[in-house]
């Protein structure tokens, strides 16, 4: 049978075969984003290191996901694009840049592209607030916009279980 | 394992139908020739058809999908009934055609309720009895659920409903030709079938509506299958599931033996993986449905994994455009969203093997394992 | 001779179909192998017959039948839109399915204008322009009419509703596939095919319905179809009607020539019968139609007379329970209703030969003789 | 290609070859029912004998038909009936006695056999009228049933035709 795929190739292959997943041991900084009740949960580890000139770059990267297909495929493509990087540049990261190199998805699941992209990001958020760096502002910006974003969703994701149990009744056990 | 989605057309099925599309392809409705012999092959299928459901040859229209059956149940019932009243009564489990129709009319004006059921899935019949109303005019339970297998208690909802002069819509999709259905027994007044779960072509399926209930068409035009259905008669298709009636009248029994055996054997073994759990009734269940949830795991990703493997399976984690979806089911029979996002369905069929039974046996724990790996709640919820 | 009634299917769509019943048999909305394979014969499928309407793929959804289509956009449309207005126009000589659609709607409330046409069966621009109204929201003309052949003046129709604001609908279940259907040129929202017109198999149609259109879905459930048509998608016959469309593409030129040959022979050969007529426009017409109305003589009795020397053949005469019923298209272009009843449809097709031309030249003067002299009307009417 | 009818054999071949068809000179009654507009037309011709006794008989009998199949083959199956039949035993004919004959007709059809009965007692009428004989009770109601229906199917189509030619403006040419 020819394989046909619903999602990019790279992001199958990455499903299949995730690298640099797994927990990290005493990481610099920690990620997490997503949602339990939505089905996606995804968190990110790094280890920074800094070089002679007082660099910082990202040294190792893990990922842990609970999620779907494209979650677990593309924060396996991120961990490889993002490790040795600087910091500087890995917050320049967009999720435009991951599809670059992925193909694009279906619009329903691009969703699953920036979750990665904001795990990353909160991580090196961790990584300064740990360190008492001056956070930029725009990171400052971006990590109040996607705590928001975690808020609305599981607001708006409790509504809907909350309407379900209305009407459906559930609820038991 | 996925043959609760749709079924291979089984060979001697398509065998049937070739000749109706080559040769005998005439329009059942013209007066010449051809047009007679398709007649001919439209009633004796119908015939066919409606003797594995105990039902009238004159009680069984021709449809083009399950899913138009309940919309026009749903909604030609509704409509045609709208000065007896304006309520109708769906299990919260129903399919989506179902419940879809049902979100329709009630943007439309109608009132619905939708039927709790127990955490096997069961529909309560206290519940059911609470929630008619003088303005009732409809109840819609399916006969078994295409998620969990759960076999509903259709005789005594029948029952109910007749006592109180109310229609009662059952959708068989899953159940026909797998298990028995009668129309008598079920005391219903409409019933749904489908070709394509039971080695029938796609793009058919049947209604029984029994004498005397007043609904209205779905499709208006040219006045075909006793002016209730309209659409030039899709001959090849109908005689297609025709035949594929035909087979599981002889081999139904035999192959739900064979499937429970596979059914019960997978539900024992996989029970055994860590944090793994049964959905729907442990008996009171289709014969060839199997379906679990395995904590700290979501579904799309374990039906992939086992994808990997060459097997096919299910999950009631479905895509939204901004996360993942629980299924109405597993939420309505009590799980959280986190364990239903877990979830898997197994649904064997004729063409299964005990060495597939055995493959997935020995594929499925090991995947479970692998994304365990890579999740954050390895070890347990946070 | 009843081509436009229904086709066979082309043995080489029979071909393309067949993997897709025993091995590709897979659920389009599956995520694992089979499901994936599904799901990308069904999207080359929507290419295909979307380019031979110069249609962007994401504006086209595949039916159940051409039926179910017109019964979509007239009730889809009509339910979105209802903010709007309640005020649809159509042709009297649209097929069933849509009148009858246009008569459901009108029992909920909606108002409905039946537009004339001319001897021809030419929709009257002017008519048209002086029967929209601020509340109209939606034009119904076919392409080219079922049973006359009439080839509609859709363009002009269509820059009317444009420039208007109303939306074009048009059923082009018995034109495309046979002449240019190009949903560009004809200025239309809203158009139907049908795939056992063109040699494709029964139960298969597709619906153009341009980007912004808005339109409530006729079958609700799973959401398939970009959420427009739920139904598990019918794979084997949507890859049969892409092979049949793919098959039109090229041959559809040459055999419109052939056909047109065929057609005008018949016209210039029978109207040597005495009293006897064309129906429909002389030129404006489908190249495989020809229609015709002999005084007295019965429709009925006369494509009988055909059939018992094998020769299939449609009248527009049909038994109702207390009489027959004259076909609502004839009496629109004006006959009385004694002719309409002696009306005659041949339609050839690609199978046609000129030696089946030339029999029925040879057998059809002697049937209308025959009838003649078994009626009271050899002589004349009364 | 097996024969399949949609109507019972004895009509279908009586319809293609129909028994007593044609007009005839100087009948001794006609029976005309049915209606051009409906597409229905029948003409039923008797010449009528009287034995030694003073019995009548139908000693021929011929029809004319604008019609569907099945009205053509049963007007010839009834002149078969009928053919030598005192006018008596003729007036006991019912649409059950040629069902009877040919199988039953599909329900949309059965109209078409009361066409036939129908002419054959007008026809007696006829007779009956031209030679002032007594008409029997029986008949003459059965006479005025028959104008009467010819009447309101008359209307009925009348209506339906002028509905369509308000509803879709026909009436050109
Ligand atoms: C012009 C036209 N529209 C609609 C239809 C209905 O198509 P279907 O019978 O496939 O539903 C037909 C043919 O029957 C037709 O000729
Ligand atoms: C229980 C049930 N009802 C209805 C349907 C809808 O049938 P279809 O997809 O053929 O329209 C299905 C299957 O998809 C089903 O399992
Ligand atoms: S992360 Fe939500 S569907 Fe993939
Ligand atoms: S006489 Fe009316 S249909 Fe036959």
């Amino acid at each position: 049978m020819k394989e046909v795929f619903l999602y990019p190739e790279t992001v199958v292959r990455h499903f299949r075969k995730p690298k640099n997943m797994g927990r990290m041991k005493n990481p610099s900084g920690i990620g997490k984003v997503g949602n339990l009740l939505c089905g996606d949960v995804l968190w990110l580890y790094i280890k920074v290191k800094k070089d002679e000139k007082g660099e910082e770059s990202i040294a190792d990267v893990k990922f842990e996901c609970f999620g779907c297909v494209v979650a677990i495929g593309i924060s396996s493509v991120l961990t490889t694009m993002v490790k040795g990087k600087p910091l500087e540049e890995a917050l320049k990261l967009r999720k435009e840049d991951i599809l670059g190199k992925t193909g694009p998805l279906p619009p329903i699941k691009v969703h699953c592209s920036v979750l990665a992209v904001d795990a990353l990001h909160e991580a090196i958020y961790d990584y300064y607030l740990r360190n008492k760096t001056q956070i930029p502002e725009q990171l400052q910006k971006e990590h109040e916009r996607i705590q928001k974003t975690l808020e609305k969703v599981e607001e708006r994701f409790k509504k809907y279980v909350e309407l379900q149990e209305k009407v459906f009744g559930a609820k038991k056990s | 394992m996925d043959y609760a989605a749709t079924t291979p057309v089984d060979p001697r099925v398509l065998e049937a139908m070739k000749p109706y599309f080559l040769k005998k392809y005439g329009n059942s409705m013209s007066l010449h020739a051809w047009g007679r012999e398709a007649k001919e092959a439209l009633e004796n299928s119908r015939e066919t058809v409606a003797s594995l459901m105990n039902a009238d040859q004159e009680e069984v229209i021709f449809l083009g999908s399950g899913t138009e059956g309940s919309n026009m149940v749903l909604k030609g019932t509704a409509f045609a009934n709208r000065k007896k009243g304006k309520h109708i009564i769906v299990s919260s489990i129903e399919h989506h055609c179902v419940l879809e129709s049902a979100r329709w009319l009630e943007r439309q004006g109608f009132e619905i309720t939708y039927l709790p059921v127990d955490k096997y899935g069961l529909v309560d019949l206290n519940a059911l009895e609470n929630a008619i109303k003088k303005d009732t005019i409809l109840v819609s339970v399916m006969h078994a659920n295409n998620e969990i297998g759960t076999i509903e208690p259709v005789e005594e909802i029948g029952k109910l409903c007749r006592e109180k002069g109310i229609y009662f819509y059952s959708d068989a999709a899953q159940s026909y030709g797998k298990i028995p259905v009668d129309v008598e027994k079920m005391n219903v007044d409409l019933l749904m079938v489908d070709a394509h779960k039971i080695y029938g072509p796609k793009g058919t399926g049947a209604l029984f509506i029994r004498k005397g209930t007043k609904i209205e068409p779905l499709l208006h035009g040219g006045g075909h299958e006793f002016g209730l259905r309209s659409s030039t008669v899709n001959v090849a298709s109908i005689v297609g599931f025709a035949k594929a009636v035909e087979i599981q009248k002889k081999e139904m029994n035999s192959d739900a033996n064979k499937q429970t055996k596979f059914r019960d054997r997978l539900i024992k073994e996989i029970l055994k993986i860590e944090d793994s759990h049964l959905n729907g009734h442990p008996t009171k269940r289709l014969p060839n449905n199997a379906h679990f949830w395995f904590a700290y795991i979501e579904g799309e990703s374990l039906i992939t994994q086992l994808d990997m493997h060459g097997i096919a399976a299910s999950t009631g984690s479905a895509c939204s455009s901004e996360s993942l979806e629980p299924s109405h089911v597993l939420l309505a029979i009590g799980l959280k969203p986190q364990e239903a996002h877990g979830s898997l369905r197994l649904t064997t069929g004729k063409y299964t093997t005990k060495k597939d039974v055995d493959y997935v046996l020995e594929i499925l724990p090991k995947a479970v394992k692998r994304l365990r790996e890579i999740s954050p709640f390895k070890g347990g919820w946070e």
